[in-house]
């Protein structure tokens, strides 16, 4: 039995797009040259709160229920993933886990927007997105557990490495989207960041290089409001991370990153206006991070109990569920089975991230070139003899 | 004298440097209220206040662009980034700025900086949080570059980091934040560009700097065991480098081993060995022999081990050191 | 006699504004979030091409016609200057020469609108921004002449060294700014950048820690639309650059860079604005390179005669003849009174570059560090044993 | 055979490139239309369109990671920084990525990027035009760092670096760029990881790359006045490095200099001496001397001549070999 959630059927993305990307020009100035470029004041929202549906609204129309009933799936499996995750860090299976527990809505939503032959470009912290990408929730752990780097196969999953240095993953989605589209493929690609590292001088270029090649690509601001300690107050004096877009000529988008349905809506049409050549598109999720920055941080530092408890009220996972109950689209026995299927992910997770895993060390020479030049190979025969010399120690005591 | 960790050393320093001159400011990513990941800044904001000890929006060449501003005002930036890789996006603010504002005014304008690094590994840490990148920095003439190996060393090198008029590229060997040892702070060691003899030997010279002066000293240790008593030089001081009392030292042992925890091709280790053979060639009985980090990206934690120069690496090259005078056998030619 | 222009006078830079610099807050999201932030849609324009006035504004009034005339002196010797150090480049005095003909109203407005305490940050275009303030041409040129890197005293001049690696100068700029406000001055810093180099990651940086540390800063893009030979459509898509400013919360504005009228009034009202604590300001000034990038561009490869010989028509240096002609404050005997002063600014010029400088080889050692380090005191002592054996060599010939 | 620049040269391997591999895309700034300030891609846009070669903004970090992307599609990106010190902005991107990539994936993504980096001085250039940036990469496990200093290397490397399925940083001297020599193009010279002697002789080795290597040759013609008949080797791969051709003049000769026009301190050249010595020990009569730029910025164009490397200086240490066997008076203790 397999509980890796699977990949959403779609589409495949080969596809008919011509290979000319158009380059943009700058327009002249025209009536409001801004027009279609700024956010909506307020951030698009469906649901309320407490999972009530607001009005319906043309612009963002509900996604189908299947894909609903779907969000929820995954955003429990990914839940009970994140929790398990954190589990391992006590347990000594983990050095580091970056939790994202509250952000399930985002990481869920906007892995659910794509195709499976769209790319993902992760940062440290999108665990749950990577589980609901479909890759195995071990290799999605093999970085914090330490093994190696990357623990999946980018390629396979067409899903980065899961990026560390902040903000530079954005310029990589733009060549590989304007690299896709150049070849006449009609991938999107979506690249993660957080409001912190929208800061970074690398956000600025993604964001500008793929404006000026039309690249698809998403950009998906989680504004969790914090960067570690460092709250959004310290990082701009912008009205809204949104409102980056104009300056380059990006439109964007606000949304609730603690609805569900609202996240997915933004993002589904966020990915169509990316994949229809129209360049890329610029969302801002307004969530939180329930946990610390990782089970090392201590987030009481610098924040307050009550802040994290107002925030537990707009839980994305409770409000899906609310509303797919209302709709009549979830009773108690989906949501037992559900939680069952996430219980038994945790369960085989567990048992496989039992043993340390076997390394080799020599495999450190295997991949720093393509061939190892003649001085790793030199270092390779010099810690060949040290590993030799080591087990020839053990063997004789 | 009490114990203290060298964390807590480098905290005294900054407290005590802020204390004792109001134009200092400590400022960088999760320096304020957090106190910064490994604690260096602990405390800081609470005892001088957000105005002099604060966190900047997430971006390493705004801070340190951003210190450069503020030191042509007469103020004392010491800015911390991060992990080691995440001083690269300040690279061009460091090299042709930093490094070089005093001499393209001839002395009019100067960058007094500190720039805290908290570098290299053994802690176990994920993909570039353990480079080693000082020689990224001693390459570049205008910086000074110093790493501080024990307490009371990264206590006074960081003091005088903050005082001296030049940019200062503070390197602080993170596996040993939390190693501790006596001292009494406030406590004034050598000056920049003196090295140490850690431990003084006859046989041949071991010369260390930062996480490699533990394990320099631990082989030490081990190798009285094979019959050598060997001298452990702390390089201390990486720009300005000491050359008397490494020199010195080989002179007088006619044996040497670089030892630094940086991938080994054209690092610091490259530079010493050079110097070395350069100064003290009819001194030697072998060559200078270097022991680094493989020439590899800095591995996953479960493969650091093998990565990371060991006491057992330092003595086998110890071994190598053609003690009965024969040419080392890996060299002769076929 | 001394030709270089004054320095205007105005209030001394030290002042009475409070220590502390308040850090900007982002705004939770209101009505209109973006409101004050958008650049018009149109650039300022007080002047016509030809010179007639147009309507007056009440949000830019027209600057005293006293300032008018210095500016058009200043822009007038500047341009004396420009084709002189054009000369000197065909002559083989000068290595190199980046040529700013055509943007004399930005550069000296900018400069006008300065006290004299205010920094400038200039990059290798603003030779006529610098003489403009005042400082010394043949300093101005040690640069490029190529006997030091900066041949002026900053300090002394409030002028940073001419920034080559583009951008950089936006965070210097920021933290200047910040600093002469935590010490309780009211200096603003002025920094000047093309517009290829908004592209850079500094630009983000620059514009985005002066805004939350609201750091007294005028971010002045000169527009010129080439960066070398790249024109503006490949470096944004944004429907201009001035767009950019409210992603972090800094408002902005265009303006005709080609009328120095409208120049020196919004430059004006933005170093006001940045005085009176309120944080940075960005503006885009229209303007064109006449030239090419410098004297050792081709510019004919890639843009053509025409598009060149349309701006010769907005020359910004006649336009403000006509006006102050047309206003009866500038008559045949004043141009040529200033022409003179122009004359003789030049030929002053001319000749103190005539004679290649000395220069010691020994001053290399003299400024890496405060104290040569022992490494360079050896290397010193090295080139100097060569240059004694040199001068015996040739002693002894 | 016909005479050509290197510039000439560089432009016809891009040009072949192209020609021969579809996926190869040029771009950077100002390459497009104009054709690069040096002129290396001149036509390539006229004869392969503007989607083959072209203008991105300008933003040194977004080229490099603009390529990573690129190449992680299949497609073979070949990028310029317009000068050494303007690869700086993109250091966290070539340090954190372009080097690290495949090692991170073990091998599931590569990026076979050329980043060509005109470099060095001698051509009267203003600051931060003339940098010798060489160390910082090929102390960056992961880069190949490749240098021409003839003609037809440069055709020949080039080539190679772009079907490389490693990433490569391809060093041009700028200095260099209008030499001209003889050449049949296309032309392939010996490969990656191969050092070349240029000129033979018996009584020591000058080893040297790029923009050193004419400085070394004429030296080495200089030198036979002087009664010395030195070797040249031109390294042209400095990683992979190739230790056999180097070890094997030097054991020949018995004396070794390093010449490079970097500053000295840590870099290429320093790693040179260091690892001559660790292999040619026995073989040597003198220590390994180096020859460098001097440990400053680089200076204005008027004193760029005292800066760089002078065939004078490389034979004032030719001088130093200690050819009467005795010991170099500078370094004899007090
Ligand atoms: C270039 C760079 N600088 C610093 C860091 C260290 N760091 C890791 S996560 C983090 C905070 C990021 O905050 P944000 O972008 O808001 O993302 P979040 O962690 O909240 O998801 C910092 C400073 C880094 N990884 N990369
Ligand atoms: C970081 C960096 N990259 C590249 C260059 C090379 N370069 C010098 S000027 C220039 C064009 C700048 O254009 P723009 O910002 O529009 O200013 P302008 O020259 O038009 O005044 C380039 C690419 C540089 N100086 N610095
Ligand atoms: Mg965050
Ligand atoms: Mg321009």
């Amino acid at each position: 039995m397999t509980t890796t959630p699977q990949a959403v059927r779609r589409a495949s993305p080969r596809s008919r797009r011509p290979a000319d990307a158009p380059v943009a020009t700058a327009a002249a100035p025209v009536a409001d040259p801004s027009a279609g470029l700024l956010p909506a004041t307020e951030p698009v929202r469906l649901l309320d709160p407490s999972g009530t549906p607001l009005p319906a609204r043309d612009d963002y129309p509900e996604p189908p229920v299947a894909e609903l009933r779907e969000l929820y799936r995954r955003m429990v499996v990914g839940r009970r993933f994140d929790i398990q995750a954190t589990a391992l860090t006590k347990q000594g299976k983990l050095a580091v886990y970056p939790s994202s527990r509250g952000q399930e809505a985002c990481q869920v939503g906007a892995v659910l927007a794509l195709r499976e032959g769209d790319w993902v470009f992760p940062t440290y912290r999108e665990s749950m997105a990577l589980t609901a990408r479909g890759i195995d929730p071990v290799e999605v752990l093999t970085l914090l557990r330490g093994d190696w780097h990357c623990g999946y196969d980018p390629a396979a999953m067409r899903t980065a490495p899961q990026c560390t240095p902040l903000a530079t993953q954005c310029v990589h989605a733009a060549g590989l989207a304007y690299g896709e589209a150049y070849q006449g493929r009609d991938t999107v690609a979506l690249a993660f960041i957080g409001d912190g590292a929208t800061s970074e001088g690398d956000f600025h270029e993604g964001l500008n290089f793929a404006a000026v090649f039309k690249a698809p690509v998403v950009f998906f601001v989680q504004n969790n409001k914090y960067a570690i300690s460092v709250p959004l107050s310290r990082q701009t004096a912008a009205p809204s991370l949104a409102y980056k877009g104009v300056g380059y000529g990006v439109p964007s988008e606000q949304v609730d990153g603690n609805d569900p349905v609202a996240v997915l809506a933004v993002l589904t049409r966020a990915v169509q206006h990316a994949r229809s050549g129209r360049g890329p598109f610029l969302i801002e999720a307004h969530t939180y991070r329930m946990e610390a920055h990782t089970n090392a941080d201590d987030a009481t530092r610098y924040r307050d109990g009550a802040e994290v408890d107002a925030w537990r009220d707009r839980d994305p996972v409770a409000r899906l569920e609310t509303y797919l109950r209302e709709r009549g689209e979830l009773d108690d026995a989906a949501v037992a089975a559900i939680a069952e299927q996430a219980e038994a992910y945790a369960a085989d997770l567990r048992e496989r991230m039992h043993d340390k895993p076997a390394v080799d060390p020599m495999s450190l020479f295997d991949h720093v070139y393509a061939e190892p030049t003649p001085q790793l190979v030199e270092q390779r025969e010099q810690v060949r003899a040290e590993l030799a010399a080591d087990s020839d120690q053990e063997g004789a005591r | 004298m009490a114990t203290t960790t060298m964390a807590k050393a480098l905290n005294a320093a900054l407290a005590d440097a802020m204390a004792d001159d109001e134009r200092v400011l400590v400022f960088g990513e999760d320096v304020g209220q957090l106190g910064g990941v490994f604690r260096i800044t602990d405390g800081l904001q609470a005892r001088f206040g957000d105005k002099r000890c604060f966190d900047t929006p997430l971006a390493e060449s705004g801070i340190v662009g951003f210190a450069v501003g503020l030191a042509m005002t007469g103020l004392r930036p010491v800015v911390e980034m991060q992990f080691d890789a995440f001083g690269y996006p300040a690279f061009e603010q460091i090299a042709s700025h930093v490094a070089k504002l005093r001499n393209r005014t001839r002395g009019a304008l100067s960058v007094p900086i500190v720039i805290r690094v908290p570098y290299a590994g053994g802690i176990g840490g994920v993909e570039h949080h353990c480079d080693s990148s000082e020689a990224y920095y001693a390459h570049t003439p205008g910086l000074k570059v110093v790493t501080p190996a024990t307490v009371d060393d990264a206590y006074s090198l960081l003091r005088e980091a903050i005082e001296d008029p030049d940019p200062v590229v503070f390197m602080e060997p993170k596996k040993l934040y939390f190693s501790s040892a006596e001292a009494e702070l406030p406590a004034r060691t050598a000056p920049f560009g003196k090295a140490v003899v850690r431990r003084a030997g006859t046989d041949a010279t071991l010369v260390a700097y930062g996480p490699a002066v533990p394990v320099a000293l631990e082989a030490a240790e081990a190798a009285r065991e094979e019959g050598w008593d060997l001298e452990v030089v702390d390089v201390r001081s990486i720009v300005p480098f000491d050359d008397a009392t490494v020199t010195a030292s080989v002179r007088r042992t006619g044996r040497c081993v670089v030892i630094q925890e940086a991938q080994g091709f054209a690092g610091v280790g490259a530079e010493i060995a050079a110097r070395v053979q350069e100064r003290c060639f009819h001194a030697l009985h072998a060559p200078v022999l270097r022991v680094s980090g493989l020439d590899i990206p800095y591995p996953a934690p479960m493969l650091e081990h093998t990565h990371l120069p060991s006491v057992d690496r330092v003595l086998d090259t110890v071994a190598r050191l053609q003690w009965d005078d024969q040419p080392d056998s890996r060299w002769v030619a076929a």
